[in-house]
């Protein structure tokens, strides 16, 4: 294959390089009155690599000797981590305006943060999937203590550093076993070495997977290894903690999906029953913890906790035989939705904080009187993370548990504990809602939203409620991504 | 496929809350007048459905079928039956008089209460019109979002804890629902509700896989149990009932609770009828325990509409008593009129304790207005001071108890009929119910309000207002009309029970 | 002959690998830390691979350890000198992490010996540097670039973080 | 003419209804409407009742007119109104008394404050009882029974400013519905296992035939057939209607109601449903043979009643109360006789009884409203010369109920114990006749004590005669009672049986027998029977007339009986403390209960959801939180993190040491792999 | 070289690895100073990297994949060392202290 095609075929990625290098540049060259325009760059930048990412649409081919592949599934990946960044970049202006003193980095980072998330859902190769992965984790890392002078940013920076270094490593570990017992490190051949005929290499699978997942569990933020996710995302500049709970979760599981099913695709038995006992954890320790919590980054933390339990659900009760309610189209469907829902709460709440600089949720108290907007919509998100109709949410959830329960007993306990802790989750949405609607609160000003999360929330309010009355076309987009490269039959 | 009445009936209120939402929040006037304009309206189209009706003919009727979710085998499948149609029409007849009478009593947040009436009204009769699982599903919790705002912005002192009950238990329940849909799409393949009553047993025989259907029975029943609510799944009910603002009470009483009725009916007993007749004896002793314990605490409360809220439990005690029973008869010796009866007045009594019930809350609505206490010991002697209100809350009150010639009283008797050829036991401890009921209405309410001298207090206390009576006479009507006359309406019920008696 | 010298060299990597997670001392810490990565370059060397044991010295013992070492000093001259050494450079779990980083091991070494490894005796490339830097060209393009990539943002970021406001 | 049958309870329904929606503002128009909806209802009843005299075969196939149909399956429920010999004989006497006792009322109730409420509920109760008599299914009957008993409770406690007014209409109320919860069930049983409720349908003889030899298979009672299973029952709803022990503690106190209520509703007409309940499924009481569980315990319930309340009337010292348990005890006569198999004699009773006792009802609310609403009789005294016609149209009522020749009561009363006498049961005989004694007694009493003698209060000193709109009614109230024994001399009484035309009343209602197969035989007299009775009766009389008429009470002494019963008097006047006992018992239970329940429901016991989540699960909640940094490690070092937790605080122990978080995710995996490399 | 290999079993190298990691992960998990981690971090690193040249050696196919996985894994390591020094320089301007036992900030 020729460099022109190929990088034809990356030209998404260099899209973004491209803008991140530009924004780089352009906050060395500008002067600080111009720089205010670095996030309108950068949002043209993600515009423009949405056509990029359009234009490939239907390409399912391997390239540079199987370090990235572009498939479906990769393509509808980046997709999200691009949604993902437009919304978290529409509501972080005004927010970092106020808190830190440069925003040009912020910018370049967080571009950079979304190519990560895209080369690692198109990794194709243990290499590149390693090293895709720790771009992600190292710009992530920084944009968490992005705001250097507050001791909680930069107590969540490094929470999230040590832990993810850890993480990180032990998958790496893991990786050079698997390269052990196969000889190679592209997914392909690795699934295909696996099936000759060593029995003792095969058993050696399990165990190696055991490694990657601490890796790939870190990044989805899964109990057991959710631990630092709850710091970090209150210690985050909240624009980033939106990006971690949404871009960087749901590119974790694009990567472990394809891990799992291209390279470990014989041993489902067994990763799904060791992911299945991570949903459950998950889902109950998650929804618990999430009904103590005061401050409500800290909540939306351990939510999104629960809410890693509910996709992952999907991913393991799905089959590869073709089925109303696959799996797999519910991963898919589940991440789509969860990133318009969570990340329209996320921009409310970032709208909150520019107006009144707290997260804390007893001071959303009469919040339905301060900005009706705010209040209705943070409410119909929250009500679509409860899976109430007329939201994404619901459409989310019953497809992810009709997939579970096709998936027989096993599948009926996760569909069981999911809805038991759906219930629970209501109950600390609820709590929300109530001091927004029912609560007077103490007396405070009409809050004025800026621009851009202004944009961003009813972007977010009518796509989810799009797909809450109609999600024919986001089942069809995702039943279509799901193909994904050199899965052998 | 003709007119859409079902879709026009299910929608008129959505689109009327659209058009609230688009008027100012001052301009309260005109909100209210649009609201209960189309709340009204929508009533026209709640008696066209019950008179276009063909009872002749039976069956479900003005059926609607698009294609929804079609890669989900989800369509959006509207029809209705005899079981839904006076569902539908006590919806659209409850809700312009709660309107109504809300138009005159709510003052606060005016365009917010409006909206989420009427957004509330689309979620009840959707429940009632839906054939497919998913719309049915759909519609369930949309009643649950604005009943909530209801009780939590409107309510009494305790609404805040009482809407989150109210929220977390109806959600546990459906939920739960959810599960067993799916178990049942699982199986059948589909998700309208006849195909799959068509197909269920006989794709997954009772017989042969106890414990897995009922697991799926026990499942979609805990949503409608705590609807009904049954014991002990009631305990959200009393919160609700007497938190809520007056016209949430009323709607609450008179059509949430209906939907879980009404959801053992539509999906419950057609789809696992050999699964529901299992377990009825079960079922039927916690109808028997609702019945009788509903009605003793009854007695011993002091807060009028919390007692009222507790009669709610007794009373749809009735209806889980005949849905039982009817379920226990299926394809037994007592023979299928046995368990139509059952049936007929499980139904009829969903209904009249709709109008019944409504007409109580509504009663406690304008009694706490004026006298801001609802706390019995407080009243006394006002049988002379307020007339009109005395006379209103006594034919109320008889027909909650089930005076012979007043609605009550014919569902309560179809239901012990059918119940007593089936499962005699629970009949006869049941009956012990409408003594207790006796004891509550009129030792509890109507003594303690009434008679005796009157107390200084309330000397001055107004009498109904014209909108207030114009509120409560077309429930009163009602129960009169049903009272000495209940063929219609049994006619109309009937054409379905029949049906459903040979289920087996 | 081959294992003797294998054997001292992993026995000396070991040790100082030892020194570096017991030595209360930072300073010290890092000194063992560079004798134990030099001690694996030459396991490095061992094997075969004398580029990437060239690379391993310059990378940890030219860059990361400078950077290790460099960090202790700042962080040494402000919080003074000793302070580790009166409370304890342990946490309060040291014994049971040691119990169960011993576990680990024994878990890993037991898994570790009885896979029958598909041992295959190949030459080492005679021109392996030459060939590396083939390979890196062409099959593994990708990576060098990205990795070029993420020394960049890591740096902006690092930069960023400690720069003076 | 019978084709208007239902219009007989309608009439009075739209003249209940006219008066509630409106005409109540006009007080006389009130009384016009309601005098003109029973006056009509009257006019129509006797038409039919003498249309039926003399037309045959009204029994087996009675008229019928079907009025709601209602689908119950593929079957559908007929119900409707009909006319046979029995209803004819009920539309005789109902609407007739009820004319009267309205045009009392209207004396009686002026200058109440709420007069056209009065009328439109006594319009109501006589759209229940008309109902009631009319009916061609026990449902209906059901239903106007239940009217009747609205009716009652609102009666009642018509002066409900009065607690003991409106406890005693909430008395009544619940003690009949009690006995009406049976009566349900015994119609509820009787339509499951017949699917018809049509009188003409159940009495067929196959159908009664079935109910006889099926057994009721219920688990202690042995052998029962269903029929008697269901006489059972609905007896049950008769001893609560018609005040039979044990549920007759709701009649005297019924008294609070205003008077001319207490003779309608508690003497004539409703308190006879009861009876005319039974009389009306008699063939179904008789099916299972003569001497059944369900007649024995009519008759043994009926006799038992009869003498109990007797003995509770002689201690009684309100002029109402003694009517009241005189009624119950005449109501037991007729149950009674009914049980004995004596169907003609015990519904010739409730006929002569009911317009005898609405005459004294109606004398002594005269007497009560002449002597200034005083009720004590002790306080009384002397009324003869200040109200003669009272006094003498009272004196008539008190021979009829005495028994004494040729008044109404002597021919009935006589009746029943000629068919105690030549029962089976001789028990009946001797506690009917012992009754019998006391009845005169205590009206002798009666009558000495109010009209005779001198007054013993200002009240009774200032006593006028009433109005003439009340005297009217109490004048042909006292000719019938003395007269309308006469339809029902024995064809072989010497003179008198045959100049009136050999017992018609025997034959016409004696055709009602034919249901249950058997042949009305009219016993002959029986001279001793009748002997013993008469004596008894004038002995009584002759009694109360020594003791308090003789030598007339002072004012304020005490009932000479008193001192010579002692304590029996004292448990007499209190009724055998039966009040007292279920005040004790059932009431007290019940509300126990209520308030357990209400406990248990309050404070949550069971509530499982939302306590799991709000309470248990807020703790739950509370330990995983801190957890999720300790307990979660704490289950992995817990041990050693608790020996050292004396030395930091909790505080440390629950940190958000990122080491701790680490120490987690290594155990896991640790665990794991040496799940996968052991396993 | 070739004796070498001959002479000396691919478990020994993986053993040493083994040793490496555990020390490693020793290190992380009971030293206080975010330094000192850091130390153990990339002790593990080296422990994978000695893993992916040893198994290149004695099971990797002709490319190689296992010698430019190290690379690339160094070259990782160099920047997590840069940003993770980074970071602790940024704690240590706030807290004046690199003790980790001191960052509990954030928590419950």
């Amino acid at each position: 294959m020729d460099a022109a095609s190929t990088l034809a075929l990356l030209s998404p990625e260099l899209v973004l390089l491209v803008g991140a290098l530009l924004v780089l540049i352009l906050d060395l060259a500008w002067s600080d009155a111009r720089r205010a325009a670095l996030s309108y760059v950068s949002l043209a930048v993600l515009v423009l690599a949405l056509p990029a990412v359009a234009l490939l649409w239907g390409r399912s081919q391997s390239i540079l000797s199987g370090m990235m592949v572009v498939d479906p599934f990769a393509l509808y990946f980046k997709l999200v981590a691009i949604g993902t960044t437009i919304m978290v970049v529409l509501g972080s202006r005004q927010y970092l305006n106020q808190r830190a003193r440069r925003t040009g980095e912020f910018y370049v980072l967080i571009l950079f943060a979304t190519l990560a998330s895209m080369l690692s859902t198109a990794a194709g190769d243990l290499i590149s999937l390693y090293l895709a992965f720790e771009f992600l984790s190292l710009t992530s890392y920084v944009m968490v203590s992005y705001l250097r002078g507050d001791q909680l940013s930069v107590e969540g920076g490094i929470k999230y550093f040590l832990y993810g270094a850890v993480a990180s490593a032990m998958m790496l570990y893991g990786m050079s076993f698997l390269y052990g017992a196969t000889g190679t490190t592209n997914l392909v051949a690795i699934a295909a070495a696996l099936r000759g005929p060593s029995a003792s290499l095969r058993w050696l699978a399990i165990p190696t997977t055991v490694l990657l997942l601490a890796g790939f569990g870190f990044k989805i933020a899964i109990a057991p290894f959710h631990q630092w996710s709850p710091d970090a995302y209150e210690g985050a500049p909240t624009p980033v903690t939106a990006f971690l709970s949404v871009a960087s979760k749901m590119t974790g599981f694009a990567v472990l999906m394809r891990v799992m099913m291209v390279a470990m695709g014989d041993f489902q038995p067994t990763w799904a029953r060791i992911l299945g006992a991570f949903a459950i954890v998950s889902m109950i320790l998650g929804n618990f913890v999430a009904l103590q919590q005061p401050n409500i980054k800290r909540m939306m933390a351990y939510s999104s906790i629960g809410h890693a339990g509910y996709i992952m659900i999907g991913f393991v009760t799905q089959t590869l035989e073709p089925t109303t309610f696959n799996g797999l189209n519910g991963v898919l469907l589940y991440g789509a939705v969860y990133l318009f829902t969570n990340i329209g709460i996320f921009l409310a709440i970032i709208a909150f904080e520019d107006a009144t600089g707290s997260t804390s949720i007893s001071d959303y108290a009469g919040l339905m009187r301060r900005s009706p907007f705010l209040a209705v919509l943070l409410a119909y998100f929250l009500f679509s993370l409860t899976g109430i109709p007329f939201t994404g949410g619901m459409f989310a959830k019953f497809f992810v548990f009709a997939s579970a329960i096709q998936a027989g007993p096993f599948g009926f306990l996760l569909a069981a504990v999911g809805i038991f802790t759906s219930v629970v989750a209501a109950f600390y949405y609820l709590n929300v809602v109530r001091l927004m609607f029912f609560v007077p609160g103490e007396a405070g000003g009409a809050i004025r939203l800026g621009m851009g999360p202004r944009v961003g929330l009813a972007l977010a309010a009518v796509i989810t409620l799009l797909i809450g009355v109609y999600p024919q076309p986001l089942i069809n987009l995702a039943s279509r991504s799901v193909v994904m490269l050199g899965i052998l039959p | 496929m003709g007119f859409p009445i079902l879709s026009l009936v299910t929608f008129v209120p959505l689109a009327g809350a659209l058009a609230v939402l688009l008027l100012p929040a001052g301009n309260a006037r005109t909100i209210k007048q649009v609201a209960v304009g189309t709340a009204a309206l929508n009533l026209v189209f709640g008696i066209l459905v019950w008179t276009g009706y063909d009872r002749a003919a039976g069956g479900l009727q003005f059926q609607e079928f698009a294609r929804w979710i079609p890669s989900m085998g989800v369509h959006y499948h509207m029809g209705v039956d005899g079981l839904s149609v006076p569902l539908i029409f006590l919806t659209t007849l409850l809700t312009p008089l709660a309107l109504l009478y809300s138009a005159y009593t709510i003052q606060t947040r005016v365009k917010e209460f409006f909206l989420l009436f009427l957004i509330l009204e689309t979620g009840m009769i959707g429940v009632f019109a839906a054939l497919d699982f998913v719309l049915f599903y759909v519609f369930w919790e949309l009643g649950l979002v604005p009943m909530y705002f209801l009780i939590g912005i409107w309510g009494g002192s305790r609404r805040e804890y009482a809407a989150i009950k109210f929220f977390l238990y109806t959600l546990a329940g459906s939920v739960a629902m959810l599960l067993g849909i799916l178990f049942v799409y699982t199986n059948t393949g589909t998700f309208s509700i006849p195909e799959a009553a068509a197909t269920f047993e006989a794709i997954r025989p009772f017989a042969s896989n106890m414990t897995v259907v009922s697991l799926a029975f026990w499942g979609i029943f805990l949503a409608f149990a705590i609807k009904l609510p049954l014991w002990p799944f009631h305990t959200w009910l009393p919160d609700a009932h007497t938190e809520a603002p007056t016209a949430g009470s009323v709607i609450l009483a008179g059509v949430l609770l209906k939907l879980g009725g009404y959801g053992f009916l539509r999906i419950l007993l057609p789809v696992f009828p050999s699964a529901f007749k299992y377990w009825a004896p079960l079922i039927a002793a916690l109808a028997v325990i609702s019945i009788v314990y509903g009605a003793l605490v009854c007695i011993a409360q002091w807060d009028l509409k919390r007692l009222i809220a507790y009669s709610s439990v007794s009373h749809m005690g009735y209806v889980m008593l005949g849905i039982a029973a009817g379920a226990y008869g299926l394809g037994a010796a007592s023979g299928q009129d046995s368990v139509a009866i059952a049936l007929n007045g499980a139904v009829l009594q969903m209904f009249n304790h709709g109008i019944i019930t409504g007409a109580l809350f509504l009663l406690v609505g304008v009694i706490y207005e004026r006298a801001h206490t609802r706390d019995l010991r407080e009243f006394g002697g006002l049988g002379a001071i307020v007339p009109y209100f005395y006379g209103f809350m006594l034919v109320a009150g008889f027909a909650s108890l089930g005076l012979p010639g007043l609605a009550g009283f014919w569902s309560e008797l179809f239901v012990f009929r059918g119940a007593l050829a089936i499962m005699p036991i629970y009949a006869v401890v049941g009956v012990l119910g409408i003594v207790f009921t006796a004891v509550y209405i009129l030792w509890k309410i109507m003594q303690n309000l009434f008679l005796g001298q009157p107390n200084e207090r309330w000397l001055n206390l107004p009498d109904l207002t014209s909108w207030e009576i114009v509120s409560l006479a077309p429930l009163l009507a009602f129960m009169f009309f049903f009272g000495v006359y209940p063929t219609p309406i049994v006619e109309l019920i009937n054409t379905a029970t029949t049906a459903l008696a040979s289920l087996l | 002959m081959a294992r003797v010298l294998f054997l001292v060299v992993s026995a000396v990597t070991i040790i100082s690998a030892l020194g570096v997670v017991s030595l209360p001392n930072v300073f010290h810490a890092a000194l063992a830390l560079v004798l134990s990565l030099l001690g694996v370059a030459l396991l490095y060397a061992l094997l075969g691979a004398g580029y990437v044991a060239a690379v391993q010295v310059l990378v940890y013992v030219g860059a990361i350890s400078v950077l290790i070492i460099l960090a202790i000093m700042v962080s040494e001259r402000i919080m003074g000198r000793g302070e580790e050494a009166r409370e304890s450079a342990f946490n309060q779990q040291r014994w049971l992490t040691g119990a169960i980083a011993a576990a680990l091991f024994a878990v890993i070494t037991a898994g570790v010996v009885s896979v029958g490894w598909p041992v295959i005796t190949q030459p080492v490339p005679v021109d392996m540097v030459g060939q590396l830097g083939m390979a890196l060209m062409g099959k593994y393009a990708l990576p060098f670039e990205v990795a070029s990539v993420v020394l960049l943002a890591s740096l902006m970021g690092a930069v960023y973080i400690i720069r003076d406001s | 003419m019978f084709n208007l049958v239902g219009l007989v309870p309608l009439l009075p329904l739209a003249a209940f209804a006219a008066i509630s929606l409106g005409v109540w503002r006009d007080r006389r128009l009130s009384t016009y409407v309601a005098l003109g909806g029973i006056g009509l209802a009257w006019v129509i009843g006797w038409g039919i009742f003498f249309a039926t005299w003399g037309q045959s075969g009204l029994v087996e196939h009675p008229f019928r007119q079907t009025l709601l149909s209602l689908p119950t399956g593929t079957s559908r429920l007929e119900l409707g109104f009909q006319v046979d010999p029995l209803t004819g004989l009920m539309l005789f006497m109902v609407p007739f008394l009820c004319l009267l006792i309205f045009i009392y009322s209207r004396g009686y109730m002026a200058g109440d404050k709420r007069y056209s409420r009065y009328f439109a509920y006594v319009s109501l109760f006589a759209t229940g009882m008309l109902g009631l008599v009319v009916s061609d299914n026990l449902l209906f009957l059901y239903v106007f029974w239940e009217i009747m008993g609205l009716c009652s409770y609102l009666l009642i406690s018509f002066w409900f400013e009065k607690p003991s007014a409106y406890r005693a209409g909430l008395k009544a109320f619940l003690t009949t519905r009690v006995g009406d919860a049976l009566l349900f069930l015994g119609l509820l049983l009787l339509y499951s296992r017949t699917g018809t409720l049509s009188f003409a349908e159940i009495f067929r003889e196959e159908s009664l035939r079935h109910l006889a030899e099926v057994q009721a298979g219920l688990p202690l009672l042995g052998a029962l057939p269903l029929s008697t299973l269901i006489a059972l029952l609905v007896f049950g709803g008769a001893v609560g209607k018609s005040a039979q022990f044990p549920l007759h503690v709701w009649l005297p106190e019924a008294m609070e109601g205003p008077t001319p209520v207490s003779a309608l509703i508690h003497a004539a007409t409703m308190v006879s449903a009861g009876v005319y309940l039974v009389a009306r499924m008699f063939p179904l009481f008789a099916a299972a043979g003569p001497g059944n569980a369900a007649m024995n315990t009519v008759a043994f319930i009926g006799a038992f009643t009869a003498l109990f309340a007797a003995t509770i009337a002689v201690a009684q010292n309100d002029i109402k109360r003694v009517l009241a348990f005189s009624t119950i005890s005449q109501l037991g006569y007729m149950m009674a006789a009914l049980g004995i198999g004596g169907y003609v004699a015990g519904v010739f009773h409730l006929i002569t009884h009911a317009f005898f006792k609405a005459l004294l009802f109606l004398g002594s609310g005269a007497v009560i409203l002449g002597a200034h609403h005083e009720q004590d009789m002790l306080k009384m005294g002397g009324l003869k010369s200040r109200m003669p016609v009272t006094f003498w149209t009272f004196l008539a009522g008190t021979l009829a109920l005495a028994g004494v020749f040729p008044w109404g009561g002597f021919w009935s009363k006589d009746d029943i114990l000629n068919e105690a006498f030549h029962s089976d049961l001789w028990i009946i005989y001797v506690v009917l006749s012992l009754a019998a004694f006391l009845t005169a007694f205590y009206m002798g009493r009666q009558v000495s004590l109010t009209f005779l003698g001198k007054p013993r209060s200002h009240e009774a000193e200032e006593a006028k005669e009433v109005p003439m709109v009340m005297q009217a009614p109490l004048m042909v109230l006292a000719v019938f009672a003395t007269v309308l024994g006469l339809i029902g001399v024995p064809e072989d009484f010497p003179i008198l049986g045959p100049i009136l035309g050999s017992n018609p009343f025997h034959h016409y209602i004696g055709e009602m027998l034919a249901l249950t197969g058997a042949h009305p035989v009219a016993l002959p007299v029986n001279w001793l029977v009748l002997g013993i009775s008469l004596t008894l009766a004038v002995g009584g009389l002759a009694a109360g007339w020594l003791i308090y008429g003789r030598k007339p009470l002072a004012a304020g002494q005490p009932d000479p009986l008193r001192a010579r019963l002692g304590p029996v008097y004292t448990v007499l006047e209190n009724r055998y403390y039966v009040d007292e006992f279920y005040q004790a018992t059932v009431i007290r239970f019940s509300l126990w209960l209520s308030e357990v329940f209400a406990a248990i429901d309050s404070r949550w016991v069971i509530d499982p959801f939302v306590n799991l989540v709000g309470r248990a699960g807020a703790a739950l909640a509370e330990i995983l939180s801190r957890a999720d940094s300790s307990v979660l490690d704490g289950a992995v070092n817990g041990v050693g993190k608790l020996v050292r937790a004396g030395g930091r605080g909790l505080r440390q122990v629950q940190t958000g040491q990122v080491q701790d978080y680490l120490l987690v995710l290594v155990t896991t995996v640790l665990l794991l792999l040496a799940v996968f490399l052991v396993l | 070289m070739e004796e070498i290999l001959g002479t000396v079993p691919l478990t020994w190298y993986l053993t040493v690895s083994a040793a490496l990691f555990c020390i490693g992960l020793y290190g992380v998990l009971a030293r206080r100073n975010a330094i000192s981690i850091l130390m153990g971090v990339e002790l593990i690193l080296n422990a994978a990297n000695l893993n992916f040249i040893a198994f290149w050696r004695y099971v990797g196919a002709a490319d190689f994949d296992g010698v430019v996985f190290a690379l690339i894994v160094m070259t990782i390591a160099a920047c997590e060392a840069t940003v993770g020094l980074a970071l602790i320089v940024g704690v240590f301007r706030n807290r004046r202290s690199v003790d980790l036992n001191n960052l509990d900030l954030l928590r419950g």
